[in-house]
């Protein structure tokens, strides 16, 4: 049994132009990718703005609609369910998004907030509903009194956490965690990082975490997946990915990160350089003809590339 | 389990407790003695108005008396009376009354249309937002009053119903203008994301979710709407056009100053009503923006 | 740019059919023929005259045909016959258009002369007594009704101080042409546009002001600074330009305005221009003029709208591509 | 020292009006950059580095800011200028690039005009010369078609073009000091690594004296010389960039350092800085500022009046509370609910 499987998914926006605004061509911010996550790791899906991460993200859990591809999960095929059904079996994904401001709306006690989810897939009678929301407060470390406040009496962090609870009142087995931390700042990201740490062990959660940020990834995750232009470049374990990248795009993305020793920094700056000449030099050889990036090919059991 | 329960020193450090919608308003209006003013003189008018009009028989007061034509004002008649012989006092009262009614009876009608496709079209986007803002843009360059002009003077039995049905059908694109942009931009919000992802149905999102975060810049809005609207109204009777002639209005009041006698000479028949009119309008303007800028703070806070 | 250009006026296209088959439907719905004006209901015609008129003037072809005709007419520039004087319609508007031109153009002069400064001066000095006073007076204009204000103007600078002319377009005494003539034409045409003006000018004050507040903040604005610009520069190049920019789109939107307004203006001033025309034809139930009027009023918005989206098009490089 | 510093920062407080009253976002900072070397500030959102920034070049809105102290630049004390004295030395002898090269720019305008705007203010030249400078200056930050460029308006630019033309814009008159506030957040990893190596290659050319804002510690140790700590409107520790990242002293500091999951190293849990940032209004005044986040060191380890040490040479520290601080132990963890 696979837990998530996502398997030739292409998302396409219309891009509309000429006299009549019909549709030309299209933008293909998925272009056909395929990954699995196993139960209980945490899958990161890397790369920068645009490329195509945060639809994907979207798409699995039906925010967006895709053009083509299957996504199944727990072996039932969400991509061919009907609205109502897919909303039955969706309700085991849930996700975190990234800007806590933005995520919680204003206008709502955090009671309402956290029991949104109860109200639409369970009947429960308030005083059942009230023990529940106040059960989940407490277990992302909120006081239970804070169900009558309202979001903008909270810090940063708090209210990302009160996004984690709502979240985890349906008890979830995979959550999709959009940029979780990118909002905020460091020492409070370290604050969310670690409660995520602390309750996939206690729920036994799967993530797939979305970030543009390398060091978040490699802190997080089990396994990694780079994204390129709407597509899987690179593919593998944490080690492989850090230690052993094989594509051009990959080594480019890590000699791009800032050293955190400024000892180094000159080498660093030198290997910076040499990695920039391969992708001008070598494009060739990791790109097809049209520029498009190849399918991954498998270089050992848990590391694949695209390469021709 | 790691995660401590509760620090509550955290939530005491951050305690910037930003004051309710409510308290803002009261405070912009302490703030604002224009706004108070307004506030205090609008409602002591609309009372006023309702509560003695009560006692008013529109027949009586529009009964043609030949002998009191044009008499000055004075203890019998506090505003003296019009070519007709009535009491201009109580046909303002009357005519004040009407319009206020109509005006908020449109605006209630328009705002219901404008919200409901507004909300629809900023909401779902792609053709239904262009089928909407499409109708909305040709409802914008119809040439509104000279239809409406057009509409009461051939329509067979004309009657207040139909004048507010005919207002109504070309006033509510500026509402669904608004709400549409805001609720574009609402939407774009992780909340709305949120919700779908958890589950809600679209339009428990739209009325639940996103149509309490306009609420303080549609009440703005329809504040100034019902001045727009009372002015429209009254300007169309004015020219004759508006409220049919047994439903007196203040522009009726006002129409008699279209014989220049009335104008130069006998101002005390139109120069209440176009006061009564300039004060209403300045007091609900007033009024609106004292809670344009409420909401504006209350959406900085927020 | 030229592509949204024409883009923008094909949209104007639709706008402009659907606005024809209204006034169509309306027509239908008013006495006689509304469209041509040569026929009317009258109970003193004999009716079997009466059948066999609406037969010769096509009455009684199918709808679309009798479209199709109108719609050939009016763009061959025959407009119909007024019931009421018996002559072209054409004719009555002749001398109109031009009153009703220099009024508008009037007012819109007087609009901007009023309004921008206005604007500007609040924009750059907010929250000071001046900007206090401005924006009082931008909410005022914005809430009088436009008969109300028109009538307390004429009440007051006509009647009572007796400054201006209490109607008409001109002194029919001075021989047309003559310098008087103008004069007269000007001065009988200030309290009008004036009147006017001053509650136009509300939305491009407000609009100005709010820009300017705004603009101020913006980073590029730091970053105009940190060239060390000059203040005045500043202001000049970076602040106002790209605050009054946008304002040169609200052109459009102003001429619709003031076309609706000269409904009223027109009437309390007895100014003889096609507003005045409209409410004296809807009167005298003369409905070919009506018509007419209510098409070319429609024409002119869609063109007034067109126009503030092409120049806002040519004025912000942004929506040049699309 | 025998060199004068390119700028002197003496006592630099800046206040922001807040409902008439003046709160003071920096205080009482003192900093001095030489020429040829980057200094970075690096603090979280809310330590007062923009506005230590912004105060430089004077860019506040002045109806609503008091500056107070020195800022020497080349012996001349800016504060005591007026604007059109200011502007002088604004885009000529200092430039300043922004965090946002989109909202940088100006919308309307061409980025040949955008550039030449800068000549204009402080040199005479032809409408050619001034041209061609323009073009050599696209083509120095690495723009691939400046004639192309040079008619283009902003938006039609990628993010990392942008910021290359705000850089173009910042040295267009060669200046001998540049502050760059946060000129890499807005921008993806890669973009950011090529404009990092940009500013650093054109500093080395020019010599210029930069002040770098960041609260990126990566971008510091790519960048800097010499670093600053900023907490609550403070410098809490200042050092050459070696020492820092080698021994970094200040609670802040090493919390900081801690929080981070740094590529480099993975270690499985992540330092939490206790509370929260205090905002403006609530900045504590007296005492070691930072004391509130770390409850478990004892009250004695603190100074009353805390000042800058310096520990070993050109390293100092604010407080004594260095000596004593360690990071908590579990019964710590528990006793001061730390997650």
């Amino acid at each position: 049994m696979t837990f998530l499987k996502v398997e030739n998914l292409k998302v396409y926006y219309p891009v509309r132009g000429g006299f009549f605004r019909r549709v030309i061509d299209h933008v293909k911010a998925v272009d056909d990718i395929t990954f699995e996550l196993k139960e209980g790791e945490t899958y990161g899906l890397v790369g920068e703005s645009g490329c195509g991460k945060t639809t994907t993200g979207r798409t699995i859990i039906g925010l967006n609609r895709p053009t083509a591809g299957k996504i199944f999960f727990n072996d039932i095929e969400l991509t061919k369910l009907k609205r109502r059904d897919f909303y039955q079996y969706r309700k085991d994904i849930q996700m975190i998004f990234q800007d806590p401001y933005s995520s919680l709306n204003p206008r709502k006690r955090v009671l309402d907030i956290i029991a949104e989810p109860i109200r639409n897939f369970e009947k429960l009678s308030p005083n059942e509903e009230k023990t529940k929301v106040m059960d989940v407060l407490e277990k992302v470390g909120l006081s239970p009194e804070s169900i009558y406040k309202y979001p903008h009496e909270f810090s940063g962090g708090q209210r990302q956490r009160i996004g984690i609870a709502r979240a985890l009142t349906l008890n979830p087995k995979l959550i999709i965690a959009d940029e979780p931390v990118s909002a905020l700042d460091v020492s409070v990201q370290a604050q969310v990082l670690n409660f995520m740490k602390d309750i996939q062990k206690e729920f036994n959660l799967t993530y797939l975490f979305i970030s543009h940020d390398l060091g978040i990834i490699r802190h997080m995750c089990d396994r990694i997946g780079i994204m390129y232009r709407g597509r899987l470049v690179e593919e593998g374990t944490k080690d492989e990915i850090f230690e052993y990248p094989q594509h051009i795009y990959t080594k480019r993305l890590l000699s791009s990160i800032p050293q955190m020793n400024p000892e180094e920094r000159i080498q660093h700056t030198a290997f910076r350089r040499k990695v920039n000449e391969e992708f001008k030099n070598n494009y060739d050889k990791y790109f097809d003809a049209e520029g498009k990036i190849f399918d991954l090919k498998p270089i050992s059991e848990t590391h694949s590339v695209a390469l021709p | 389990m790691a995660t401590p329960v509760v620090n509550n020193t955290n939530t005491d450090l951050e305690k910037v407790k930003s004051p309710s919608g409510f308290k803002i308003i009261v405070r912009e209006f302490l703030k604002d003695k224009v706004a108070l003013i307004s506030l205090i003189l609008f409602v002591g008018i609309v009372l006023y108005v309702y509560i003695y009009s009560l006692g008013l028989d529109t027949r009586e007061v529009t009964r043609v008396d030949i002998f009191n034509q044009f008499r000055e004002p004075g203890a019998e008649h506090w505003l003296g009376t019009d070519y007709g012989g009535r009491d201009v006092f109580n046909q303002l009262i009357l005519g004040a009354r009407n319009s206020l009614t109509i005006g908020i009876a449109i605006t209630l009608i328009t705002s219901i249309i404008g919200i409901a496709l507004g909300l629809l079209a900023g909401y779902y986007g792609g053709w239904v937002d262009n089928v909407i803002m499409r109708t909305v843009d040709f409802v914008l360059v119809l040439p509104a009053l000279m239809i409406i002009i057009v509409y009461v003077s051939i329509v067979p039995e004309f009657n207040v119903l139909k004048f507010i049905f005919i207002m109504s059908l070309f006033y509510w694109t500026s509402k669904c203008r608004l709400v549409r942009s805001k609720a574009l931009a609402e939407r774009e919000l992780e909340y709305v994301a949120a919700s779908k992802t958890l589950g809600t149905p679209d339009w428990k999102i739209m009325l639940f979710n996103v149509l309490p975060n306009l609420s303080s810049i549609i009440i703005v809005n329809m504040t100034l709407n019902l001045a727009g609207n009372i002015g429209i109204e009254t300007s169309l009777t004015y020219l004759g056009f508006g409220l049919p002639e047994n439903v007196p209005s203040l522009g009726t009041l006002i129409s008699y100053s279209r014989n220049p006698e009335v104008m130069e000479n006998k101002p005390w028949v139109w120069l209440p009503a176009a006061i009564l009119i300039l004060v209403l309008m300045l007091c609900i303007n007033f009024i609106g923006n004292a809670l344009k800028r409420a909401a504006d703070a209350r959406q900085r806070l927020g | 740019m030229l592509k949204f250009i024409i883009r923008r006026s094909l949209i104007a296209i639709p706008q402009l059919f659907l606005l024809s088959v209204l006034i169509f439907l309306l027509a239908q719905a008013m006495p006689g023929d509304a469209l041509s004006g040569k026929f009317i209901n009258s109970p003193n015609l004999d009716p079997a005259y009466q059948s066999e008129l609406r037969d010769k003037l096509g009455l009684n072809d199918p709808w679309h045909e009798q479209y199709v005709r109108w719609i050939g007419n009016l763009v061959q520039g025959e407009l119909g016959m007024s019931y009421v004087h018996n002559v072209k319609v054409e004719t009555m508007l002749e001398s109109r258009i031009a009153n009703t031109f220099w009024l508008g153009l009037a007012t819109l002069i007087l609009t901007y002369l009023i309004a921008v400064p206005l604007g500007v001066i609040a924009g750059r000095l907010p929250d000071t007594n001046m900007d206090k006073f401005i924006v009082t007076y931008s909410y005022v204009s914005f809430s009088i009704p436009i008969f109300v204000f028109a009538l307390i103007m004429l009440y007051i600078f006509g009647f009572t101080l007796d400054w201006f002319p209490t109607g008409g377009s001109v002194d029919v005494r001075t021989e047309p042409g003559s310098w008087d003539w103008y004069v007269s034409k000007l001065h009988h045409l200030l309290l009008p546009a004036l009147s006017s003006a001053l509650l136009a000018t509300t939305s491009t004050i407000q609009y100005l002001r709010n820009e300017i507040i705004d603009t101020k903040l913006k980073d590029f604005v730091k970053t105009a600074r940190a060239k060390g610009t000059p203040e005045r520069k500043v202001y000049t190049r970076h602040i106002f330009r790209n605050s009054l920019l946008p304002v040169a789109a609200f052109l459009g939107y102003d001429i619709v305005y003031i076309l609706s307004g000269s409904i009223f203006i027109e009437q309390i001033f007895s100014y003889p221009g096609l507003g005045q025309l409209f409410v004296d034809s809807i009167q005298q139930r003369d409905f070919a003029v009506v018509n007419v009027l209510v098409m070319l009023f429609g024409v002119l918005s869609i063109l007034g709208t067109l126009l503030s989206d092409i120049i806002l098009s040519i004025v912000d490089p942004r929506i040049r591509i699309d | 020292m025998t060199k004068q510093p390119l700028l002197q920062i003496k006592n630099l407080t800046t206040s922001f009006r807040i409902h008439d009253e003046y709160y003071a976002a920096v205080d009482n900072v003192s900093l001095n950059v030489n020429e040829n070397e980057v200094l970075a500030i690096v603090g979280e959102s809310g330590c007062g580095k923009s506005a230590l920034a912004l105060s430089i070049m004077r860019l506040h809105n002045e109806l609503n800011t008091k500056l107070e102290g020195e800022v020497n630049f080349k012996g001349q004390n800016l504060l005591t200028l007026s604007t059109a004295e200011m502007n002088r030395y604004r885009g000529n002898e200092m430039g300043m690039i922004f965090q946002d090269p989109l909202t940088a720019l100006n919308p309307l305008m061409r980025i040949g005009q955008q550039i030449e705007e800068a000549m204009k203010n402080h040199l005479n030249l032809s409408d050619a010369e001034m041209k061609a400078r323009s073009l050599e200056l696209l083509k120095k930050v690495g723009i691939p078609n400046p004639e192309r460029t040079y008619l283009q308006f902003p938006h039609e630019l990628s993010g990392g073009m942008r910021q290359r033309v705000v850089i173009a814009i910042a040295i267009a008159c060669e200046p001998k000091f540049l502050i760059a506030d946060e000129p890499t957040t807005a921008l993806d990893v890669t973009i950011q690594a090529q404009i990092l190596d940009l500013m650093r290659e054109l500093q080395k050319q020019m010599k210029t004296g930069i002040i770098l804002i960041t609260h990126d510690l990566g971008v510091v140790a790519e960048m800097a010389d010499r670093v600053a700590v900023m907490y609550a409107g403070e410098i809490v520790e200042i050092a050459d960039v070696y020492t820092l990242f080698s021994n970094p002293l200040h609670p802040y500091t090493r919390s900081l350092f801690n929080s981070i999951p740094s590529a480099a190293e993975g270690s499985d849990r992540l330092h939490v800085i206790q509370g929260i940032v205090p905002s403006l209004k609530n900045l504590p005044r007296t005492g070691c500022r930072f004391a509130s986040r770390i409850p478990w060191i004892k009250e004695s380890a603190h100074e009353i009046n805390p000042t800058l040490h310096e520990v070993e040479k050109n390293h100092w520290v604010r407080c004594t509370c260095y000596q004593d601080f360690h990071f908590p132990d579990d019964t710590e963890a528990v006793k001061y609910d730390i997650s």
